[in-house]
């Protein structure tokens, strides 16, 4: 074997939540060559920035008696009736998803939610707690009872800090700073990885018994977004290009407050914790669109209903394109104790101290439903019919199990990517302990993805890669938003296929092989590019409205037809070739109906 | 680069440095304009995009919580994704980046970080539970956690370690960040080896070396405090017995409700 | 270089330590004449307390007066582990030294000027 | 005991010394003689105070010279070697110092 060739019974592609949970447990199960490759280092993941929580239905906590079920909350005495259970989350996140997500994952999901959430307490991490000691628990949109489980607003931070010192207590190995370049998938059977180490630019074949994609989500092919500058989707476009899939790519969430013209995040937890939305005229407008739950209704809907308010001349700021939140009433000292970040990340980004005055918002892009498909397992799909990919594997924000279907309630994504992560890891250690054998890599892959590398920086063209990248951020908020229809998405197809042919043009600046994070940023355009393409083509496709999919020219939700998964196949040159994979439904528990907040 | 005079120019230095075929560090001028709410990270970006894409920086969150971009700006070390623009203009109109000092340059203001993460490794920044884990969660009552907030939301940036004079003068010292999550580990009720954990604190690279120099508090952007942590632990080096007896004892409560007051 | 008060601080405790070290061994060597005799003690004694060396004794005065009074603020950090005034402290060191500086170093000046 | 727990004693110890030590011999008269220091050392409790005196300010010295060299890294693998050399020069000038006390004489 060369010296470009490394060798790891299981490599993983993300440091994230997922990749460090299945890192530690097929390491913990005594798997001994585990890898994890991500290219920023594992802490610097993006999970680290989630703030309000994490779900699972402990039944910590409930509403003071008497003061309704918006009420105050106080720790649940000891033997009192619960308020919670996992039939009630499992049905939360159905009627979030509209009904399009796989309700036997959505089962696992929840009941091994509980599961998790008391391993990461017993693997250090540090919960807010109730004065018994207990975890504390607030609530969250879309979710009937208080279950959002929070280490103040850094849960993410915490999360991702304590699972990623258990990766290393179990001898974890992590090449930080790696960015994975391309996948070797060949007759179904997955090889290994190709990647490159940022620091030397040296290109390597990394090859693996088992192989895992974690590498979250894509929130940067928008202009305004919640996600980190690293959050550009890569691990969708590599799988991609190499023939897999991808699922239900219509479905971006959008949340209801980013900063405005910032897009940070002020977590939903602001909501949770009782935070207003305020229109122009001071008036909070989600008693029009939601009177039930007002504020704390799902996202996809009150991200609609902040868009509706703007887009009808009641929005604010000097475009008009913000929306206040109010969060003066929760006072002073619950502001400093339960949402200290928040409030630095306003004082911070636009200056405004929320315990005194309204924070401008807007909406901004946050998470994908969509992408890769997997089963329950981890274990990727290769169609609609469910075939696997021998040896690959997916979780987290970049695997569509599919548990969020159309649209995804907060808190559960931090779940889903710490559930499924767990049983990817188990799944794989399995696979390799029964007997997997390396399967053999033909050619060169590393040579071939050198030689790609070489004719981006040797390209003498005049694009600059920024531009393209704001061009193409400019027609998917536009064209791809929380409002969509036939003519926008058509226009943002042809946008696309105008930037690919730009995009051939475009000039590294930076030549050298050292850590060149300018060679970076064009990898990371063209793969914006090629899964944009996919989310324009399967929403353009899908001529109805569910969740977090919204077409102004089909409103309403058409269960004959759209009760199924898109799933996206690479077809050459051409936009994506698109099959449909039903959805699992248990029909005498939790049929479909009607989704009213 | 375009001005309709709508926006301020200003300066930004920036000091490059490729090993590969520079022989030592220069800096280099750029020109931004200043718009409402520009960050220093905004102007790098800006920099980069446009102006010249060799110039190198980690980044990746924006918002203060990944912990990848801390540098050392007209001379203090801070998180640029944070950091106004317009507040860190000298009188000239000139901000100067610079890497985190006394840390190897891998390419302009990219620094190697690896004696920052062996230390944080050496302290072991895992917790080790007891034997007995109950079913449901350890109790903890709010105020242990309480004690813990001063450690948890480090992100691990570096910029209390590369303000820190004793590791420009050795790299063996374990660093006020490491030194902080071992005192989150020793703090926290459900740690059961808060003993061994002291012993080795308490060797020559660790507590002992931290001079008081304040500097690591003042560098924090989470406004953290790694001198307060250091004497804490001092203080619990020297009854380690006790401590380690008073923890074993706590561990027998651990699955049991916190009494109210 | 990272310079900020806790730097200076720290800098100048040490470089006054190590010349308080060099001047404690000369010192010794000084007195150990006395071994040799008065004659000999006398006549190391004298070199030492032409005016050049009074006004060094100055600044010997100003680098323990320095080192013990930041001495003092670093124990009272680490006794107390109050570390919110770290820079007031800091200031108050200067003032005090310079204080006892100048009480202390006044009649040595006087001396030299006034050969008393 | 720790270098650390020795530089903190030694310099509370230091001080108390220092004090009486400016005070008593420095401060007046500010010409000191041989005669002077005789008249003083006349005292055998004076003898005890400085064999004290030079005791902490040994240990006190070479502990901080031990702690300055050993903060450099290029030098930690010689941390024996700086700490056999502090111990054998401390014992060689307490001994010398002992004598340069007890050689004070008083006049006969
Ligand atoms: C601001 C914000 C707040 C959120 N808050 C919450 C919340 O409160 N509750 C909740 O449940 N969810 C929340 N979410 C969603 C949740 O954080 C994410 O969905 C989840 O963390 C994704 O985890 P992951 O492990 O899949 O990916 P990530 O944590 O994003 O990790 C991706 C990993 O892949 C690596 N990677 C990517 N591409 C490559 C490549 N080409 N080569 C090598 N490595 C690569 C990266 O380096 C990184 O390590 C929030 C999201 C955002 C943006
Ligand atoms: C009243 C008198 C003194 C006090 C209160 C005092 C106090 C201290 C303290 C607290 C330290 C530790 C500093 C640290 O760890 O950061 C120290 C260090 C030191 N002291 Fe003193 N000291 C005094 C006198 C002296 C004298 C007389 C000498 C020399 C002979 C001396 C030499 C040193 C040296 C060399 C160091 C090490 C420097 C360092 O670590 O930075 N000190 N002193
Ligand atoms: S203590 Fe503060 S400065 Fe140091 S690494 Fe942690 S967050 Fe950064
Ligand atoms: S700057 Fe360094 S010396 Fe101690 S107080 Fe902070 S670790
Ligand atoms: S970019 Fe994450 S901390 Fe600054």
């Amino acid at each position: 074997m060369d010296h470009n060739t490394i060798v790891h019974d299981i490599v993983i592609v993300g440091a994230g939540l997922a990749g460090s949970w299945a890192a530690t447990v097929a390491a913990r199960e005594g798997v001994r060559n585990v890898a994890v490759l991500s290219k920023v280092h594992p802490l610097r993941s993006h999970s680290g920035a989630a703030q309000g929580g994490i779900a699972a239905a402990l039944n910590n906590v409930r509403p003071v008696p008497g003061s309704g079920p918006e009420g105050p909350l106080e720790q649940l005495p000891e033997g009192a009736d619960p308020v919670d259970s996992v039939e009630l989350h499992i049905f939360d996140t159905i009627k979030g998803s509209d009904w399009l997500g796989d309700q036997d994952a959505i089962e696992i999901m929840c009941r091994e939610a509980v599961d998790v959430l008391y391993e990461y307490e017993h693997m250090g991490c540090v919960f807010s707690r109730t004065p018994d000691g207990r975890i504390a628990q607030r609530r969250f949109g879309g979710h009937s009872a208080p279950r959002a489980n929070y280490a103040a607003d850094w849960t993410g931070h915490v999360l991702l800090h304590t699972i990623y010192e258990q990766a290393l207590r179990h001898g974890v190995k992590f090449h930080s700073e790696w960015y994975c370049l391309d996948l070797i998938v060949e007759d179904n059977v997955c090889r290994g990885v190709v990647a490159m180490d940022i620091l030397t630019g040296k290109v390597y074949t990394l090859r693996a018994k088992a192989v895992m994609f974690a590498t979250g989500g894509y929130g940067r092919a928008y202009k305004i977004t919640s996600n980190a500058l690293a959050n550009t989707g890569d691990g969708v476009a590599i799988a991609y290009n190499a023939g897999i899939p991808l699922m239900d790519m219509e479905f971006v969430q959008f949340h209801p407050t980013g900063l405005y013209k910032h897009g940070i995040l002020m977590s939903e937890a602001c909501r949770g914790e009782g935070g207003y939305l305020l229109n122009k005229n001071l008036e909070r407008f989600m008693q029009r669109y939601a009177p039930g739950k007002m504020e704390l209704a799902p996202r996809d809907l009150v991200s609609r209903s902040e868009q509706r308010e703007i887009d009808e001349g009641r929005g604010i700021g000097e475009d008009g394109q913000g929306i206040w939140l109010d969060l003066r009433h929760l006072g002073r000292e619950k502001i400093l104790e339960r949402l200290p970040q928040v409030r630095e990340i306003a004082i911070n980004f636009v200056g405004v101290d929320p315990i005194e005055d309204l924070v401008p918002i807007q909406p901004t892009a946050h998470y994908s439903m969509g992408c890769i498909p997997t089963d329950v397992n981890g274990q990727v799909l290769a169609d609609a019919n469910g075939a696997p990919v021998v040896g690959f594997y997916a979780a987290g924000e970049v695997a569509c199990v599919s548990v969020h279907g159309a649209n995804r309630l907060g808190t559960n994504s931090l779940l889903d990517a710490s559930v499924f992560g767990r049983r990817a890891g188990h799944a794989m250690a399995q696979f390799v302990q029964s007997g997997a054998v390396l399967p053999p890599v033909a050619g060169d892959p590393a040579e071939r993805n050198r030689r790609r590398l070489c004719s981006l920086l040797d390209n003498p063209g005049s694009e600059l890669v920024e531009d393209i990248a704001v061009d193409l951020k400019t027609t998917m908020t536009n064209n791809c938003g929380i409002f969509r229809h036939a003519e926008g998405l058509k226009q943002a197809l042809a946008d696309i296929q105008a930037l690919k042919a730009r995009f051939k043009r475009a000039r590294v600046m930076d030549k050298s092989s050292r850590f060149n994070t300018d060679l970076l940023a064009a990898l990371e355009l063209e793969h914006m590019l090629t899964f944009s393409e996919v989310i324009a083509a399967t929403a353009l496709a899908r001529d109805e409205s569910r969740g977090a999919h919204y077409r102004t020219d089909f409103p309403q939700r058409d269960d004959s037809r759209w009760l199924v998964h898109t799933v996206a196949h690479k077809n050459g040159e051409d936009g994506p070739r698109l099959s449909f994979k039903p959805v699992t439904i248990n029909w005498e528990k939790y049929p479909p109906q009607e989704r009213k907040y | 680069m375009s001005n309709n005079g709508a926006y301020p120019i200003v300066t930004v230095r920036i000091q490059r440095f490729n090993p590969d075929t520079d022989k030592k560090p220069y800096l280099q001028e750029f020109q931004v304009e200043l718009k409402p709410g520009t960050t220093v990270l905004d102007a790098l970006h800006e920099i980069k995009a446009h102006q010249d894409g060799s110039v190198t920086f980690r980044r990746s969150c924006r918002h203060a919580i990944c912990g990848s971009c801390a540098m050392n700006v007209n001379g203090k070390n801070e998180l640029v994704c944070k950091a106004p623009l317009k507040e860190r203009l000298d009188r000239k109109g000139r901000v100067t980046i610079r890497p985190l000092p006394y840390l190897p340059i891998v390419k302009d203001l990219v620094v190697d970080r690896s004696s920052f993460w062996e230390q944080y490794q050496r302290v072991k920044p895992w917790l080790v539970p007891p034997e007995n884990i109950p079913e449901k969660e350890f109790r903890m009552s709010p105020e242990e956690v309480a004690a813990l907030r001063n450690a948890e939301t480090c992100i691990m940036c570096g910029a209390c370690y590369s303000s820190c004079q004793i590791i420009a003068l050795t790299k063996e010292y374990i660093g006020p960040h490491a030194l902080l999550k071992a005192f989150m580990r020793v703090m926290d009720p459900r740690d059961a080896i808060p003993g061994e954990r002291l012993a080795d604190l308490a060797g020559g690279d660790g507590v002992y070396r931290c001079r008081t120099i304040f500097n690591c508090i003042d560098a924090c952007p989470k406004g953290l405090n790694p001198t307060e942590a250091i004497e804490t632990l001092r203080k619990l080096a020297q009854k380690r017995q006790a401590f380690e007896a008073a923890r074993a004892e706590r561990q027998k409560r651990l699955s049991e409700p916190i009494p109210s007051p | 270089m990272y310079t900020s008060s806790g730097f200076i601080s720290f800098a100048l405790r040490r470089l006054t330590g190590i010349a308080l070290v060099i001047y404690l061994f000369m010192h010794m060597w000084v007195i150990g004449s006395v071994n040799a005799g008065p004659e000999a003690f006398n006549a190391r004694l004298n070199f030492f307390q032409q005016p050049f060396f009074k006004l060094m004794e100055v600044a010997l005065l100003a680098a323990v007066v320095f080192h013990a009074v930041d001495g003092i603020r670093v124990m009272v950090v680490h006794y107390t582990g109050v570390t919110e005034y770290r820079k007031s402290m800091f200031y108050a060191v200067l003032i005090v030294s310079v204080l006892l500086v100048i009480a202390g170093g006044v009649p040595i000046i006087r001396f030299i000027l006034e050969g008393k | 005991m720790r270098v650390f727990q020795m530089q903190r004693i030694s310099a509370i110890a230091l001080l108390i010394f220092l004090t009486i030590h400016m005070i008593v011999v420095h401060y007046p008269p500010f010409h000191i003689n041989f005669d002077i220091i005789l008249q003083r050392m006349a005292d055998p409790l004076w003898k005890a105070i400085d064999i004290a005196f030079l005791f902490f300010v040994l240990v006190h010295a070479l502990a901080g010279a031990y702690v300055v060299l050993t903060d450099v890294q290029r030098f930690s693998p010689l941390k024996r070697v700086f700490a056999g050399a502090a111990i054998v020069l401390g014992v060689v000038a307490m001994y010398y110092g002992t004598v340069t006390i007890l050689a004070f004489q008083p006049p006969a």
